[in-house]
């Protein structure tokens, strides 16, 4: 059994309670960051550490940190993306639930680094039972005086907000999250300006995932080093994977980064359902392109699983055995695009409904033999021309999809109808 | 009668006679005024007048898009107007640097030739029937017809055709053109044979042709005649043959030469040029390339109107694959044929029809291309093309500045410099020669005075 | 100063300067929807990716500020192939209607196709089908299916009007434009929105249908609306007279103009055409006679007037003419009014202010109260040595006959009210009007002389600021009218004064010369922006 | 080149001749023979001459022929034209003249209030059938006898034009 | 002596309405065999009542037009001899006629008539008078038009018709020689004879070259193609440029009248005139000595008919001729007349004289 | 017969100036010249090659007349009469000869 970092505590059971969290040594790191570190210390360790954002994009948190300007009168604010939306991840949600305060601890400390006074908690619509027990945490550590004025007489303020989102997936991108927090549509923003720079209200922000800041008192309790050692160089510490689909054990696994595909599926996930045979895997989460059987092997870390075409993503491992089809789980995951594009961007908003409405026809057996291409070709368009990546969210798998099960796409256009097994033969 | 000729001139002095042959006159073709001095029945001098069918062509083509020059040119050789309508439009594509497919060099080669035939045919009937033989100028007109006949099924009309477009054609060779072709070729082919034998070997024709109307080698080239005129000189030149443009130089064909320059060398010029360009058009449309023309398309057929209506209602899916049934005026611009004939270039090419009715892109397209101020712009410069036309190189000079409307169009008429020289030809004959000397010219005042 | 390379071209910008702007200075075109130079930076079109090297994506042009030494290239295949292809999302909903829209001509859809698009369409999906033809305000008309939701009009309404009436509602490609709810498209400043609307979105209920925009030919001019002077551009039609029942002017468009109106004009301005080619046009010169109005022509009326004039020069005298000129003229008509009247025939009662009864007021952006174009001109011109005051004579109770009075363009039924005017115009034996539109005083006249519209002459206007403008002349003057100078110099000939000015430049040039804060200011160095002149007030110190 | 000399045979006129009234003799009896029998009823499908009888015997013409125009119509007897101009526009004889209006229908929008065509100045060149995007004007009614007794009968109006 | 005036009133009308009536139907068969021999149908819309006869009513309507056309004459020309030009022209193409035999003596109202106007001792002299004389109508057409062009076709179509005079007088004076005589009649009752037995001894199987000669000289002298110089319609336009109405139309049927007349003097000269052969007064006489018995009337009205039949066919060559060959020039017309037709007959004449002899 | 041709002649041409209308015009009152005003009239004299054709027209009708009665009588006068009119026709030839070699038959 691998070191756990996020779920060490929490393996089996729950710390919803601030009291239970401080039986098993809670807001001990925050102790020990308030009152003996300077925030710019906070930040080198955690650079240190290696820390890479757990949401997606692995940006390292460390460095996200220190890009908040510090000479400016404007109030800094930190912004916890809890609006996780992905399909095939469920990762927050864990955390929250079995260990909020663990994440409030991670917030503090985050907000103390960076200077922040104000921080809020942007949690998905759909998690109401989570947000409950959010509220009810950040109710109990403003009454144990870990949030709120001069924390552990630190002279240290911050008051920390819930906001519930409204079930938009576009939400979950950083500026996105920041308009729909400050009452607007939820359209990601331009960049140039960065958040660090033109954040929340137009003041410097950082946006740190649920994951990411539930990482950091550990880093604060045992150290940068000992959070490096645990995974591969470059890809330190632990990572949530949420395995779903065909296999046996079904569940979100604390697991140190590198660790093979392989090993997650059939030795934490139990293997395959039924003994069915392996058919691809979508490593992070929906937006990511798909890897065959044969792929399976790749080391699950950042620059390993892009090295291979695909990306970690945000966890969520989805499994599928020889009976998915591939055209009915493409048209899935395209039609959930376009429903969740914002329509800001021309060829998002038209790339994904464009995009689905082929697969559709594709799926209801009236495709035409162009159809493929024309699919690589629009996805091809729609990748690096938009403001934020919800686009190459939406065409990356259908790249991937189509080069790696070419086969089976074609069978669906020229004998209009659908059978797997005639496909693998 | 005693009296030496000399003698006789003194004697009896008489004023010479001068007379105007034209502009309205039943042997001049167009128009043109030809004053002549006659002594006797002798013409001693001649001087050609034109510019009575000055229509401004240029300025015209000027004042429009380049697309709506092409009707124009239908109007400068009227007999021959597809190869007008082809200079043209070669001339544009050379200034837009626009490649052609093969299959529409192919048909411009087969439709000039067969252009060429009709301005022969008309040529000589009516230079036969100025010279009192009826017959053979309704036997050639005849022939003409035929061929007109052709022209009609290709281009839907028999004069007026406007078929060329630039990088393309309006349209493509309909269903059966081929076979209908080759059968109307034999018929005129026997119609030539049958005025052959009225009037080559014929004494009286012969008499009336031979020796009357020469220009030398060296008055003919500086004179810049070209065509038919030149080579009845015994000069080689022929703009099909010595600077080669669309796919004549994959084609077999003869340039035939006279020897004197005379009349009746032009008569043979002309007969034997049918006879090639005959040839030519039967290799053409031997080699032309087929292509998707037969391609069976797998979608429905749907009547053009039923095309736009669901286009407008956005209901567009499977519009692509389906084959759309036009207005009988634009067949061949289906999609299936049109590729075949119109270059790859949306900047100068209508879209095909179906594009037109059914996509917003095509749409778009066709509409900038014909919307004022738009359409074919071709990039700032000047280009010269010229073609063998009938009577001889029919060059245009067009002149870009960037702007939808050509900066300046020129035509270089094969009869002007003819004209020019025609006074050569006719000094020193009879009042009666002016006439054949004339028809073997072939003046169009169409293409003369623009 | 940052110095950047696009495609080979070097250039120095100041700083924060956007590709897309150093682009423009150096001729080199890149494709836009939602960027306008006037509103905030959306960058959501996508039109305007270009690669920068050492960046591995694409960069919104129109969001991308330069630095030192950045090198950009918006030819390569890359960048064609991605606006070409951004140009393809735009156009799968895009329905088939440039048959049917006034925008084709002037459509950025179209252009750009033509320019950066020409691929192959491979859209074969049904079109989304949305509302058409929704008429969201008095001036504008909504068509969403046309839409490519380059928010420009949102922004528009939000950042300049600050009117927010309207919205992008929805999401994803169900977004389309709409109004909020409650409101409509109605404030002073909502055709701007069809200007700004790159496709047919938005489109004119005024100009609906009236014309096709390649039919137009552009004058540049000015709005003579209010003080102001929006620089505009007369779009008229010269080529087909039988759209839009003879209308010659179709459409007025705002024109850049950074000293004045930038990209926006008033809708009161941009309607404000309508007199030039309405039916109550006097096109024609006429005397009335036993109350009855006769037509004559335009040299036998003026004759006419000669006389009237000569007759109470010469029987009453001087004091018995009054001039009132109207701040509506050009600077140059104003000026051969002075010349003509004030020092050829020595008159003094020459003045253009009416005081007026219904004072229309203006808005905090463009529009000024006071409706006329050229009062500061008329200050100039007229105001400089005679102490003369209308105001005095209109409130004077006159018990001395006064006989002639000559009108310019001045509605007195409508500025002083019906019965005020009446009883003003009755004071006189004789009353001359010269103006280009029929109205009730027009009709109390005893001569009517018809004078061209602003559209139809050229000249200068002075704003509010002092700006000199030039009015440039679209169409020819209807019927027997003739520019206000040209009718003086016609009367001043007349009566035996030698008037020969070819024209409106050789009035300017005169008026440059004798009047002094016009000095030093020539007809062809105003330009088309116009120029402004020092500070009136301290020129007449 | 054939240009050669004459015989003296040729030269004496008489054989050319006779040669020449041989084939126009050959002619003319061919040819009266066919009438003849077209007259008896025995052949009705040999002309003895290539021309038409015109107005009761017409040339079939080629189905691209372009001849009146005419304006397609839809289902409600309503023109198809749009009044897009484009006719108008690419009409290098202006003879087009078109105004449009306002359609109830959302989703046609506009349609021509006036649509003249002035055959008299129409050169039939077929563009305006090219240029249409609509498929609203067809060159294919057939009817080449346009004429009338004065310039303004030659201007068609959209009735007659619908016909 | 009335019967008889009338019967030569009659005679006259008879030809006149004869010859009149052919003139025009030759008008017919101009359009309507030129359009055979070249694909065409020719003028076939006259019509009365919606009958159309083969477009002969197209003369009708012709004339009917011409007459309603106006009268013009130049305001230049001289007016009496313009009129009188087309009058010249007709008259004396029509007179020539009264010199010509159609048929043979008929026994009639128990009187014998002979089937000609007026059997003139010096017939043929007579008929080339008249033709002579018509040449002024040409001249006249062409000087009293006061046009360049009218006059130019004035003067090649006297050059021409003078030249060609004399050409046609060399090339029947072998005829003569032969026959004996200047009467036509007697020429035409000379050619009933069987040479060897049973071949007529018809003019042109005497005299081939001369009947070929004659032909040319004939068809010069109708002034129609290849012959048509004086009117050259694509060079000159003609005499009557400056004619309209039925004047022009009078030119027109002098053109049809000459042709007439030469096929008459062809036929009457070369081809047995009324002869039919073996038919003699009682009947047909076959050589092998099967015999037809007919009566004298009906050899009469056979040998009328087959008059008009040899002049018809005639017609019909003449047409034949004029829409198959091209038009000479002036010098070659010349060339053929002085150097080829006139040498040929008279050597043609000597060659006869001494066959005469030798076979005397 | 001469009377009733002339009768008949002369109705055609009364009738058609009868029936034709007559507007005269100042356009149609040009004579014909291809639609230019002519330079010149043929009221001058003309070249002289017209005149020579008739008087070798006459020369030699006047001798071929000769030739007719020969003709007639040519049997009865027999040798004597052909031996005459040889030399009548040599001498007419040896004129014809000269005529041709002056180039009076020639028409340039």
């Amino acid at each position: 059994m691998p070191e756990l970092v996020v779920l060490r505590d929490v393996q089996d059971s729950e710390l919803r309670h601030i009291e239970d969290y401080l039986k098993v040594g809670g807001y001990q790191a925050l102790k020990k960051v308030l009152l003996e570190l300077k925030p710019e210390q906070v930040v080198d360790e955690v650079k240190k550490s290696g820390l890479r954002g757990r949401g997606g994009a692995g940006f390292p948190t460390g460095m996200k940190w220190s890009f908040i300007p510090k000479n400016v009168d404007k109030p800094k604010y930190l912004v916890v993306n809890a609006d996780e939306s992905e399909p095939g991840t469920c990762k927050d949600r864990v955390i929250i639930e079995r260990n909020p305060h663990l994440l409030m601890e991670g917030i503090v400390i985050g907000s103390y680094a960076i200077g922040a006074h104000c921080c809020y908690l942007y949690i998905r619509g759909e998690y109401y039972e989570q947000a409950q027990i959010l509220s009810l945490a950040i109710e109990e550590a403003y009454q144990h005086g870990f949030l709120g004025k001069n924390i552990l007489r630190s002279g240290y303020d911050l008051d920390v907000h819930l906001h519930r989102g409204a079930g938009a997936y576009i939400c979950g991108e950083e500026t996105g999250l920041l308009e729909s927090l400050e009452g607007k549509k939820g359209w990601p923003r331009l960049k140039p300006p960065f958040p660090a720079v033109v954040g929340l209200y137009g003041c410097p922000t950082v946006i740190n995932n649920v994951e990411t800041l539930a990482t950091v008192p550990r880093i604060m309790e045992r150290g940068a080093d000992w959070f490096a050692s645990l995974g591969t160089p470059k890809n330190g510490g632990t990572r949530l994977f949420a395995v779903s689909g065909h296999v046996n054990k079904p569940g979100t696994y604390e697991l140190p980064l590198g660790i093979p595909l392989r090993e997650i599926i059939f030795n934490y996930a139990g293997g395959m359902k039924d003994d069915k045979v392996l058919k691809a895997v979508i490593p992070g989460g929906s937006s990511c392109p798909i890897l065959t059987a044969d792929e399976i092997d790749v080391k699950m870390d950042f620059d390993s699983v892009a090295a291979i075409g695909s990306m970690l993503g945000s966890g969520g491992v989805v499994v599928m055995n020889e009976e998915a089809c591939m055209v009915k789980v493409l048209l899935r995951i395209a039609k959930f695009y376009a429903h969740e594009s914002c329509g800001q961007c021309t060829p998002c908003r038209e790339g994904t409904t464009w995009l689905k409405n082929i697969l559709q026809r594709v799926n209801d057996g009236q495709g035409r033999p162009k159809d493929l291409d024309h699919l690589m070709g629009i996805a091809f368009n729609m990748i690096g021309t938009t403001i934020c990546p919800l686009s190459d969210a939406a065409a990356l798998p259908v790249r991937s999809f189509i080069q790696k099960f070419r086969k089976e796409f074609e069978y669906h256009v020229h004998q209009k109808a659908c059978d797997v097994a005639q496909v693998m033969v | 009668m005693a009296l030496e000729a000399s003698e006789q001139k003194e004697a009896l002095t008489s004023r010479n006679l001068l007379l105007n042959v034209g502009p309205s006159h039943p042997a001049m073709h167009g128009v043109i005024r030809i004053l002549t001095e006659l002594e006797g029945e002798t013409v001693v001098k001649a001087s050609i007048e034109i510019g009575y069918l000055h229509r401004g062509f240029e300025k015209s083509c000027e004042n429009g898009s380049y697309t709506q020059a092409i009707p124009y040119t239908d109007r400068l050789n009227y007999v021959s107007p597809l190869i007008n309508n082809f200079g043209y439009c070669i001339a544009v594509e050379k200034l837009m640097g626009i490649e052609t497919t093969e299959r529409c060099k192919f048909v411009r080669v087969i439709m000039s030739e067969i252009s060429r035939v009709c301005d022969h045919l008309t040529c000589v009937a009516a230079s036969a029937m100025e010279l009192g033989a009826m017959t053979v100028f309704l036997y050639m007109i005849k022939a003409r017809e035929y061929l007109w006949e052709l022209v009609e099924d290709v281009t839907g009309a028999r004069l007026t055709i406007s078929y060329g477009r630039i990088g393309g054609m309006s349209g493509d060779l309909p269903e059966g053109f081929e076979v209908k072709a080759r059968e109307i070729f034999r018929r005129v082919r026997e119609v030539l044979a049958e005025v052959d034998k009225l009037l080559t070997r014929n004494r009286i024709f012969v008499d009336r042709l031979k020796g009357v109307g020469i220009i030398s080698k060296e008055d003919a080239v500086a004179y810049g005649f070209t065509g038919p005129v030149l080579r009845s000189t015994g000069v080689d030149y022929d703009v099909r043959k010595h600077q080669p443009y669309l796919v004549y130089d994959q084609l077999d064909f003869e340039v035939p030469l006279g020897t004197t320059g005379d009349n009746l060398d032009r008569y043979h010029v002309r007969m034997q040029e049918m006879e090639q360009s005959l040839r030519v058009a039967e290799q053409a449309l031997e080699k032309l390339p087929k292509g998707a023309l037969n391609v069976n398309h797998e979608g429905k057929e749907i009547e053009a109107h039923e095309m736009v209506d669901r286009a407008k209602m956005g209901l567009t899916r499977g519009i692509r694959e389906t084959l759309v049934q036009l207005s009988p005026n634009l067949e061949g611009l289906e999609n299936s044929m049109y590729d075949q004939i119109a270059a790859k270039e949306k900047r100068a090419v209508l879209p095909a029809k179906r594009d037109t009715y059914g996509n917003i892109e095509g749409l778009m397209n066709h509409f900038m291309l014909i919307i004022d101020g738009h359409g074919i712009c071709p990039p700032k410069g000047e280009a010269y093309f010229a073609v063998e036309g009938a009577n001889g190189e029919l060059g245009f000079y067009v002149v870009s500045d960037g702007s939808d409307r050509p900066y300046r169009v020129r035509v270089r008429p094969p009869c002007f410099p003819l004209m020019a020289g025609l006074h050569k030809m006719l000094e020193g004959y009879m009042m009666a020669d002016v006439v054949p000397t004339f028809g073997s010219i072939n003046m169009i005042a169409g293409e003369l005075d623009r | 100063m940052p110095t950047l390379t696009i495609n080979q071209k070097s250039i120095t910008v100041p700083d924060g300067t956007t590709i897309i702007q150093a682009a423009e200075k150096l001729d080199i075109e890149i494709p836009r929807y939602c960027y306008h130079p006037g509103l905030s930076i959306a960058g959501s079109c996508r039109m305007c990716l270009v690669e920068v090297e050492k960046i591995p994506k694409f960069q919104p042009a129109c969001n991308t500020r330069v630095s030192e030494g950045m090198v950009v290239h918006t030819n390569t295949e890359k960048v064609k192939e991605a606006v070409s292809g951004v140009l393809e999302f735009l156009l799968i909903n895009h329905p088939l209607d440039c048959p049917v829209c006034d925008q084709a001509g002037e459509c950025y859809l179209q252009e750009y196709y033509m320019k950066f698009g020409l691929y192959d369409s491979r859209m074969d999906e049904n079109k989304i089908k949305r509302h058409k033809a929704e008429i969201i305000g008095p001036h504008v008309i909504l068509d969403t299916e046309r839409c490519i939701l380059c928010s420009r009009c949102v922004r528009f309404v939000n950042e300049v009007s600050h009117s927010h009436e309207i919205g992008i509602f929805n999401r994803g490609s169900q977004s389309e434009i709409r109004l909020l709810p409650g409101k409509i498209l109605d404030n002073n400043y909502s055709g701007n929105v069809v200007d700004i609307c790159p496709v047919g979105a938005l489109t004119d209920r005024d100009f609906r249908f009236q014309c096709r925009v390649w039919y137009l030919s552009e004058t540049k001019s000015i709005c003579p609306g209010c003080s102001r002077g929006c620089n505009i551009s007369i779009h008229s039609n010269r080529q087909r007279p039988h759209h839009a029942g003879g209308r010659r002017v179709m459409r007025l468009k705002p024109r850049f103009n950074a000293e004045v109106n930038h990209w926006w004009i008033c809708d009161e301005g941009r309607y404000g055409y309508k007199f030039i080619d309405d039916p109550s046009r006097i096109s024609l010169a006429r005397v009335k006679e036993k109350g009855e109005f006769l037509v004559l022509t335009l040299d036998q009326v003026i004759g006419r007037a000669g006389e009237k004039l000569r007759e109470a020069l010469e029987k009453v005298g001087r004091d018995s003419v009054v001039v009132v000129a109207s701040p509506r003229l050009t600077n140059e008509d104003l000026f051969v009014i002075r010349k003509f009247f004030g020092e050829d025939l020595g008159l003094s009662q020459i003045d253009f202010r009416v005081p007026d009864q219904n004072l229309a007021s203006g808005d905090d952006f463009l529009l000024r109260a006071d409706r006329n174009p050229n009062s500061r001109g008329a200050e100039a011109v007229l105001l400089d040595e005679n102490g003369f005051d209308l105001t005095q004579l209109l409130s004077m109770e006159n018990s001395r006959k006064l006989q002639l009075l000559c009108l310019f363009e001045q509605d007195l039924t409508k500025t002083l009210g019906e019965a005020w005017a009446k009883k003003f115009l009755q004071q006189f034996e004789y009353v001359i009007y010269v103006g280009s539109n029929e109205n009730e005083t027009s009709v109390l006249s005893h001569l009517t002389l018809p004078s061209a519209t602003y559209a139809e002459t050229e000249g200068t206007f002075t704003n509010f600021e002092g700006r000199v403008q030039k009015i440039n002349q679209a169409v020819e003057p209807l019927g027997d009218s003739l520019p206000t100078w040209q009718i003086v110099s016609k009367l001043a000939c007349a009566l035996g004064y030698r008037y020969n000015y070819e024209n409106a430049e050789e009035v300017f040039g005169e008026l440059a010369e004798r009047v002094v804060e016009f000095q030093d200011l020539a007809y062809e160095k105003i330009g088309d922006s116009g120029v402004e002149i020092p500070d009136i007030s301290k020129v007449q110190v | 080149m054939g240009s050669r000399e004459l015989s003296f045979t040729e030269r004496l006129y008489i054989i050319e001749v006779f040669k020449g009234l041989w084939l126009t003799g050959h002619h003319f009896f061919g040819n009266m023979k066919r009438h003849l029998a077209r007259q008896l009823g025995l052949n009705r499908l040999k002309k003895g001459a290539v021309t038409f009888q015109y107005p009761e015997e017409r040339r079939p013409f080629s189905p691209r022929y372009r001849s009146r125009h005419r304006l397609t119509k839809r289902d409600n007897g309503s023109p198809r034209c749009v009044a897009c101009m484009m006719c108008e526009t690419v009409c290098p004889a202006h003879c087009i003249y078109i105004v449009a209006g306002e359609h109830p229908d959302p989703n046609i929008e506009k349609f021509p209030v006036r649509f003249d065509i002035d055959l008299g100045v129409c050169v039939f060149c077929g563009f305006c059938v090219e240029a249409c995007p609509e498929d609203a004007i067809r060159m294919d009614t057939g009817i080449v006898e346009i004429a009338a007794y004065s310039r303004k009968e030659m201007i068609y109006h959209i009735e007659d034009l619908l016909q | 002596m009335m019967t008889s005036l009338t019967i030569e009133v009659g005679k006259v009308l008879l030809v006149l309405i004869g010859v009149l009536n052919l003139a025009a139907v030759l008008t017919w068969m101009e359009r309507k065999q030129s359009a055979v021999m070249q694909d065409r149908i020719g003028a076939n819309r006259a019509s009365i009542l919606g009958f159309r006869a083969f477009g002969l009513f197209q003369v009708l309507a012709d004339s009917i037009k011409m007459f309603a056309k106006e009268d013009f004459v130049p305001p230049m020309g001289n007016r009496f001899l313009h009129t009188l030009a087309p009058f010249v022209s007709a008259f004396f193409a029509l007179i020539g006629f009264a010199a010509i035999p159609f048929g043979n003596v008929i026994h009639l109202f128990g009187k014998d008539i002979s089937l000609q106007v007026i059997d003139l001792n010096v017939g043929i002299l007579y008929v080339f008078a008249t033709m002579s004389l018509g040449i002024y109508g040409v001249v006249l057409a062409g000087w009293s038009s006061n046009n360049n062009y009218a006059f130019l076709g004035g003067m090649r179509g006297s050059s021409q018709m003078f030249s060609y005079e004399i050409t046609i007088g060399t090339t029947i004076l072998g005829v003569l020689m032969i026959f004996e005589s200047l009467s036509l009649q007697t020429i035409v009752q000379a050619q009933g004879e069987l040479l060897w037995g049973f071949i007529p001894k018809w003019g042109v199987v005497v005299q081939p070259i001369g009947c070929l000669l004659f032909l040319v000289a004939g068809i010069a002298e109708t002034k129609r193609v290849p012959f048509d110089l004086p009117e050259g319609e694509s060079e000159i336009i003609g005499y009557f440029v400056e004619y309209s109405s039925m004047k022009f139309g009078l030119f027109m049927l002098t053109d049809f009248v000459e042709t007439i007349l030469i096929a008459s003097l062809v036929t009457t000269l070369f081809f047995g005139g009324w002869q039919i052969p073996y038919l003699m007064r009682d009947g047909f006489h076959f050589p092998g000595g099967f015999t037809v018995s007919l009566s004298g009337t009906s050899v009469s009205l056979l040998q009328v008919l087959s008059y008009c039949v040899k002049v018809f066919f005639f017609c019909w060559f003449l047409l034949l001729v004029r829409w198959t060959l091209p038009r000479f020039r002036y010098d070659q017309l010349m060339r053929l007349g002085w150097k080829m037709v006139f040498p040929i007959s008279i050597l043609n004449l000597l060659a006869t004289s001494l066959l005469v002899l030798l076979l005397r | 017969m001469f009377a009733l041709c002339a009768v008949t002649v002369w109705a055609i041409i009364f009738l058609s100036t009868l029936l034709g209308p007559r507007k005269p015009s100042q356009l149609k009152d040009t004579p014909f010249e291809c639609g230019e005003q002519p330079f010149q009239l043929p009221t001058d004299r003309f070249y002289v090659r017209f005149y020579l054709i008739a008087m070798l027209f006459i020369l030699f009708d006047i001798e071929v007349v000769f030739l007719f009665p020969w003709a007639v009588v040519f049997k009865t006068l027999f040798l004597p009469g052909f031996v005459g009119m040889f030399i009548f026709i040599l001498v007419l030839g040896a004129g014809y000869v000269y005529a041709w070699k002056k180039g009076a038959f020639e028409w340039e």
